[in-house]
């Protein structure tokens, strides 16, 4: 069935990054966690632009708040992995209800201006709170502490799993909710905002939802971040860190929930190759953003879907 | 001044090898993935070392220094036959100036090139966002940043600094002679992230500790290119100015600052930072006649050159005012860069003092080196003499105060290695490798 | 320093900003007034402006030995080069998309990035610095009233340069030169005709692709020539193109988008209280405050973004 | 007859234009009611202010006893209007199927089959069967405007507002538009916006006729059809009305 | 002459027009009626360029005008006013009058002769034409157009919302320019209006013509077309 197949291609992604644990060589084994960390990332900006249609520029706050919420008070409070990861998750969480509240009573262009500013403002807040966060120069979260469940994070197998295991939670839960009715009027609300109302859904909290599912999940993305590397900095705020999402997300296939893995792995090889090359290899993203909105505005998923596939979810 | 004698006795070397054993055959059981079984190095190969590079972003003027004086160093190590008879050859990769960039080079290094050590940083935030990297792979790594990061104990034992001193030694170093050669009150301006903190704290303690007042603590946002709204906060009973300042905008900062003052300044004290790289012919640099600064190494040769300054020019191709010979319009970051081809000596000083062979003598490196103290003045060190602390992996150097005559600095004062010695806060060697 | 000579420093200074950030706005605020488009890599024309200043001037430097020559070419043909490629990435890319507002503003982000890497690919990642023609320092008096009544003093500190003034002269200049093409001539007719009604002005024979090219290219000029004028007071560093197209954004929205005397009026506004609250508050919690202004002004009173027509 | 939907001196200004003039309207359950006037004579913001798309700028609307004149559309729809667009507006990039769905799925929610038992009834009522997986915009524009006809069936409201609901329609779609509404009627009200005359005659109860923004006229179709006002102001003078 | 051969045209995924075939001539007036929705707005921007064809051709004097760039179209002497009038509304009523004189380099006569057959144009010059009143901006709105000094012109309902006294003026403004030679091409909602100046009607149905009567059958017979409009 069509379900079945779909289920399938994706515990079929799972398991091949399961086995992948085993078999790839140090460096891509290392990358490879890292990947799916940030593509947790992108699958959780994906849930706003990808299903929704709200282009936000400023999802590195939300990144970051996860990161924060887990790093302050692992470094002020001495708090332990397990539950700094909860308070990283409920920072980014209640930092995207309040955005969302505000940024939402307005609609595209707008939306990503004010999505920007507020993601400017949160990473110049950072720097502000310097005595705290050690502003740019971030804090280091030392490996003893780096201990979830009784298992080292600092291991490359457990991060790899861990990181994985975060991975398809998210991955399925996007799945999950994309056959949802909640999800289901989200496409809708993408598709055709003023129709979907006149169906009587309310799609300013369904939107909001959306911010604040999206936010939470980027945000979970930042503490796995901070939690598996042993970093939290103020340069994981800035602005290239909300383009980032864009670019994979669109480089994999918007509104798919298979793209944003694609589109991640993909870029990131991409950029580590073309570092050997030239100095200049964020040329390549800007080339790749330039050649995806012209030729191919649907990803390699949506190309997929498009071509081959049309259910593809 | 409170100052803790380092302790420069080197420990027993039966319980050195001790731990060199435990640790190789920790690294061998327990820490080694299955798929990264790495059969060490033949003897001919060449030691790899990996240099992370700031070629882009905020610190390329820096990185290009670096990267030539690197290349200078290896040069002249190759051509006197390496380290333990072995060929070094260099990995570059860039890290943006970027933290996470940082961490997947360091992982570059560790897992792709399998580099023997990690060295080079600069920027304390790419030091700090790759240094846990470097300490979960194993990897020795070397930064040359002199943020005080790795003598605070934020970092990990595999992360060591012993070629340049760190910020806080130099402050606290430069205090008396502000105060008493300068003035008593100082107003001070330093960018408003950590590194211009460490500045802010750690000199308004020294400089009180002296006798001296801060009136004012001019904070400048990272971003900002014009300055001079900043200078009109100023109190006018200032009696010296403390700046340093880093970035593209540095030369905008000291014109800026010129031009605010005309012609009644007060003393000014600067760290060269905010004008490293910078020629001080420059337009509008004129009112430096006169000014003071720190300097890492003098720029410009002096009348008592050593040898071993004259040998570091000639290697990396240096003239007498600090410049490429090649092209005297391109300025060196000669107060910092020497940290470079010092903590290479170190490298090879360290990998032949345990008889490094390949990646699992690694753990044995960072011993030999922490074990480490007295380091003279020399051909490997020609900045200065230097101690270094194996309990906290920094090293403490000689600093230079110079007065800026003629449009060349001129060294007034080198102070003593002691003079920056500060209470350990960290012992690193308790930590398990 | 005193209060009142810190003022008159803080506003002069300001309006330094003011006028280099007028000019920069205008453009983003012609661009997204006529064509309806936020050109993310506005900044990136800057910088480009900032890079070509010294490229420029460097060569012709080294060609006619010094003296301000390099600087006026610079000043002349900085603008022309940067506008030209913004034509040509308008016709390969803009008007491939149908100037679509949010797909326009994707491909001006990899544009962004393409300008960005070209020129640190290509000039360096090194700030270099671009003699002023002429840079005196002019000392300021102050009216200060003592027990035997007013009396002009020098206060310390409060100066300016010439070059300063140049630059603030300069910038008025162009801004009225700007109004008059937009109000005064046949083109600035046809831009506003396009700006106001698209269709009916394709209906009454206005090439609207090429004037969206024309203003494009114009807006990116401005941009370049903010740019020359800057890099002798600062230097020309390719990452310079980011903030400034921050500031830019707030002065544009708070100006009203699409409102060449909004933007103008934004700008004093933001360029002086930028010298003047760094005065009293941390000037990072200065900025925060501006950005979360600009945030509140557009959640609050959306219609900003709709914009005004040009006056 | 107890209205199930009334409005109560209804107005809407846009600056000094009085687009909608205090109207007065009265709804039955089951109705029929067409809604007629000249190009510009106020019907679509009249329809816009009953289902929220537009903030009336005075009077009241009350449907089944509550004042909903303040009520966000979306709420307006959960008691029980709907509203089919003069534009067509369905979601052209999603499968027909899905769109009767997400107007079915507020009804049935989870319940799977049941919104696709209801899909299937519904696409087979406006005789869109056997066209689930096109995706809707891929219909041809007759065919678009009975899947919006579908997306308001599928909410089995109790007030169907049409607006336009022939426009760009062939003949033989007309008759089975017109089939549809009969069968509609009596469980559902309709309020009808249409131009085409021969429609409202055929089905409507009776017939409100708006002109500049205030009720002209209202009647059955007969009596509309002789009044000497409409014929003067409506019929005699338009075209295409 | 004007001859619009089996266009189709559309938006987006939607089709509107098919396979519609219409013929303007000069000094005759082509009035095009239909229920809203039958596409004759539509018609109106396929042939002034401001839709793509996806197939047919517009010939304009036997060339083919269908695939030119929008701009090129006013260019070759159609004149267009646009149903709501479409006014610059920011510009004065001399600025507007400037952009029709722009089109085909106008000599200043054209203007002279405009503001002849509209003298309170000529008392607001300097107004800007949003603050004009209804009947004055459709003034503007087909002054700007004869601007152009058109050979063809496309009216789409011009006398919509206007008084009696302004729809009198407008048509015999049409009724002019016809017996100056003009062909005209005439979207028309009152059937009053359609029957005093129109020399042939074309009704259109879903996209396409459904029927066509002259000047002769329509005046013997004012009640065809309500019959084929469903009136």
């Amino acid at each position: 069935m069509r379900g079945g197949r779909i289920i399938g291609l994706h515990l079929g992604l799972i398991a091949v990054l399961f086995a992948l644990n085993f078999l790839l060589p140090a460096y891509s084994h290392g990358t490879v966690a890292r990947v799916m960390v940030l593509a947790t990332y992108a699958m959780g900006y994906n849930i706003l632009f990808g299903y929704t249609g709200l282009l936000s520029l400023g999802h590195a706050m939300f990144f970051a708040a996860g990161m924060y919420g887990l790093a302050m008070p692992m470094t002020h409070l001495g708090l332990g992995a397990g539950p700094a990861l909860l308070t990283g998750i409920g920072a980014a969480a209640v930092l995207s209800l309040g955005v969302g509240l505000l940024a939402l009573r307005t609609r595209g262009v707008a939306f990503m201006i004010v999505t920007l500013m507020f993601a400017q403002a949160a990473w110049l807040t950072i720097l502000l709170a310097g005595r705290w966060t050690r502003g740019d120069e971030g804090v280091v979260i030392p490996q003893a502490d780096r201990v979830l469940l009784g298992l080292d994070l600092s291991d490359p197998q457990t991060r790899y799993l861990a990181a994985l295991a975060l991975f398809s939670a998210v991955l399925f839960g996007t799945l999950w909710l994309v056959r949802q009715p909640m999800g289901r009027v989200l496409v809708a609300i993408r598709e055709n905002e003023d129709r979907a109302e006149l169906l009587g859904y309310d799609t300013f909290r369904h939107k909001l939802g959306a911010v604040v599912l999206s936010g939470t999940v980027s945000g979970a993305a930042g503490a796995a971040y901070g939690l598996f590397f042993g970093y939290a900095g103020a340069s994981f705020a800035e602005t290239h860190y909300s383009i980032f999402p864009l670019l994979w997300v669109l480089l994999g296939g918007a509104g798919t929930v298979i793209g944003p893995f694609l589109g991640t792995l993909f870029m990131f090889y991409l950029i580590d190759l073309a570092s050997g090359l030239t100095p200049a290899y964020m040329l390549i993203a800007g080339v790749a953003l330039v050649l995806l909105t012209l030729f191919a505005p649907q990803g390699l998923a949506g190309e997929i879907r498009r071509r081959w596939w049309r259910g593809l979810p | 001044m409170p100052v803790t004698k380092t302790d420069a006795a080197p420990r027993s070397p039966a319980r050195r090898s001790a731990i060199k054993t435990l640790a190789a055959a920790a690294a061998g059981t327990a820490s080694l993935p299955l798929w990264a079984r790495y059969a060490g190095a033949e003897s001919a190969a060449p030691i790899r070392i990996g240099f992370q590079m700031h070629a882009t972003g905020i610190g390329a003027a820096y990185g290009r220094w670096y990267d030539r004086t690197t290349r200078a160093a290896l040069r002249l190590i190759n051509e006197a036959g390496g380290i333990n008879g072995r060929p070094v050859e260099l990995v570059t990769e860039d890290d943006g100036t970027d933290p996470k960039r940082g961490a997947e080079v360091v992982e570059k290094f560790a897992s792709l090139h399998r580099c023997d050590v990690g060295y080079g940083t600069l920027f304390s935030h790419v030091v700090m966002g790759s240094a846990p990297r470097a300490g979960e792979l194993k990897l020795p790594y070397f930064v040359v940043s002199e943020g005080h990061h790795v003598a605070s104990g934020a970092l990990n034992r595999w992360t060591l600094q012993p070629g340049i001193t760190d910020v806080k030694s130099q402050v606290l170093a430069m205090a008396p002679f502000v105060r008493e050669n300068l003035g008593r009150k100082v107003t001070m301006i330093f960018p408003d992230y950590a590194f211009g903190h460490d500045h802010r704290d750690f000199f308004s303690e020294a400089i009180e500790a002296q006798g001296g007042e801060v009136v004012a603590k001019l904070a400048i946002p990272p971003t900002e290119t014009s300055f001079t709204k900043y200078f009109a906060k100023i109190p006018r009973e200032t009696e010296v100015i403390y700046h340093v300042m880093v970035g593209p905008s540095v030369l905008t900062f000291v014109k800026e600052m010129g031009e605010f003052f005309g012609p009644s300044r007060p003393e000014i004290f600067g760290f060269i930072d905010s004008l490293e790289s910078v020629d001080l012919q420059s337009p509008g640099l004129d009112f430096l006649e006169g000014t003071y600064f720190w300097e890492g190494m003098p720029r410009y040769v002096q009348p008592d050159q050593t040898e071993f300054d004259r040998h570091y020019r000639a290697a990396i191709g240096i003239d007498e005012n600090g410049a490429l010979a090649a092209d005297p319009s391109d300025v060196s970051a000669y107060a910092h860069m020497f940290g470079c081809w010092e903590t290479l000596y170190v490298i090879k000083a360290g990998m032949e003092a345990c008889g490094y062979r390949g990646p699992d003598d690694r753990a044995a490196l960072v011993e030999a080196v922490e074990a480490m103290t007295e380091m003279p003045l020399s051909n490997e060190h020609p900045q200065g003499a230097k101690l270094f602390n194996g309990r906290t992996h920094q090293v403490f150097g000689p600093q230079y105060i110079s007065k800026v005559e003629n449009g060349r600095l001129v060294v007034q004062a080198e102070t003593p290695i002691e003079a920056g010695f500060y209470p350990d806060e960290v012992d690193y060697t308790t930590q398990s490798l | 320093m005193e209060f009142g000579p810190h003022l008159m420093l803080a506003v002069l200074e300001g309006a330094v900003t003011a006028a280099v950030l007028a000019l920069m706005a205008s453009g983003l605020s012609l661009v997204f007034g006529v064509m309806r488009v936020v050109n993310v890599a506005h900044g990136q024309f800057f910088m480009l402006g900032a890079v070509l200043a010294w490229a420029v001037s460097s060569a012709v430097s080294s060609a006619l030995g010094g003296g301000a020559f390099g600087f006026v070419a610079a000043v002349l043909l900085a603008p022309v080069i940067a506008g030209a490629l913004a034509v040509a990435a308008d016709l390969t890319v803009l008007k491939r998309v149908g100037y679509d507002p949010e797909r326009t503003i994707v491909a001006t982000i990899g544009l962004l990035y393409i300008l960005q890497q070209a020129a640190l690919m290509t000039y360096g990642p090194e700030a270099r610095p671009v003699a002023p023609p002429f840079n005196d320092r002019l000392a300021l008096p102050w009216v200060a009233f003592g027990p035997e009544g007013p009396r002009l003093i020098w206060p310390w500190g409060l100066s300016i340069t010439s070059y300063k003034l140049f630059v603030m002269g300069a910038a008025a200049a162009v801004l009225a030169g700007l109004w008059a093409l937009m109000t005064r001539t046949g083109i600035g007719l046809v831009m506003r005709a396009t700006q106001l009604d698209r269709e009916t002005a394709q209906a009454f024979g206005i090439p609207v692709e090429r004037v969206y090219a024309g203003v494009f290219g114009l807006g990116a000029a401005l941009a370049a020539l903010a740019g020359v004028l800057i890099v002798p007071i600062q230097q020309a560093h390719y990452l310079m193109g980011g903030d400034a197209l921050l500031l830019s954004f707030i002065v544009v929205i708070i100006g009203g988008l699409g409102s060449l005397g909004g933007t103008v009026i934004a700008a004093l506004l933001i360029g002086l209280s930028d010298g003047i609250v760094s005065v009293f508050f941390s000037p990072t919690l200065a900025k925060i405050l501006a950005t979360l202004l600009v945030a509140l002004v557009l959640v609050f009173r959306p219609e900003g973004l709709r914009g005004k027509a040009a006056r | 007859m107890s209205a199930l939907l009334s409005t109560r001196a209804l107005s809407r200004s846009f600056g000094g234009l009085r687009a909608v003039h205090e109207v007065d309207l009265d709804l039955g359950p089951g109705e029929v009611r067409a809604l007629i006037g000249p190009n510009g004579a106020g019907k679509t913001t009249f329809v816009s202010m009953l289902i929220g798309r537009v903030a009336p700028s005075s009077g009241r609307i009350v449907f089944d006893g509550q004042d909903i004149t303040r009520l966000p559309a979306h709420a307006r729809v959960r008691l029980g209007l709907a509203y089919t667009f003069q534009i067509t507006s369905v979601f052209a990039r999603l499968p027909v199927a899905e769109n009767v769905a997400l107007a079915a799925r507020r009804r049935f929610g989870r319940d799977r089959a049941a919104v696709a038992a209801e899909v299937a009834r519904t696409l087979g009522r406006v005789g869109l069967t056997g066209r689930d997986d096109s995706a809707a915009g891929d219909l041809s524009y007759g065919h678009q405007r009975l899947l919006e006809l579908a997306m308001g069936l599928a909410q089995a409201p109790r007030v169907l507002i049409l607006d336009e609901p022939t426009q760009g329609l062939s003949e033989p779609e007309i008759e089975t538009f017109k089939a549809l509404v009969r069968a509609l009627a009596g469980e559902t009200a309709i309020l009808l916006i249409e131009h085409n005359m021969g429609v409202v005659m055929d089905l409507a109860d009776r017939i409100t006729v708006l002109d500049a923004g205030v009720v002209l006229a209202e009647g059955a179709p007969a009596a509309i059809r002789a009044d000497a006002r409409v014929q003067a102001a409506y019929l005699g003078r338009s075209a295409d009305a | 002459m004007l001859e619009v051969r089996n266009i189709a045209a559309g938006y987006g995924p939607v089709r509107v027009l098919r396979g519609l075939s219409l013929t303007v001539r000069p000094g005759e007036i082509t009035c095009l009626l239909g229920r809203n929705g039958a596409g004759k707005t539509t018609a109106m921007k396929a042939i002034m360029g401001l839709l793509p064809l996806s197939g047919g051709q517009v010939l304009l004097d036997g060339e083919d005008i269908g695939r030119l760039p929008a701009h090129e179209v006013p260019r070759r002497g159609i004149g267009y006013i646009p149903q709501g009038r479409r006014l610059f509304a920011d510009l004065t009523v001399a600025q507007n009058l400037e952009i029709g004189m722009r089109c085909r380099k106008s000599p200043p006569e054209v203007r002279d002769r405009v503001l002849a057959m509209f003298p309170r144009l000529a008392d607001r010059m300097g107004q800007r034409a949003g603050t004009l009143s209804g009947g004055e901006q459709q003034m503007l709105a087909t002054a700007r157009a004869l601007c152009l000094a058109p050979r063809v012109l496309l009216l789409d309902e011009p006398t919509e919302g206007l008084q009696p006294s302004m729809i009198a003026l407008i048509r015999d403004t049409v009724l002019r320019l016809r017996d100056e030679g003009v062909a005209i091409l005439l979207v028309e909602q009152r059937l009053d209006a359609v029957l005093a100046t129109a020399d042939r009607a074309v009704i259109l149905e879903t996209g396409a013509v459904r029927a066509e009567a002259d000047a002769a059958r329509l005046r013997t017979d004012p009640d065809l077309l309500r019959r084929h409009l469903g009136v």
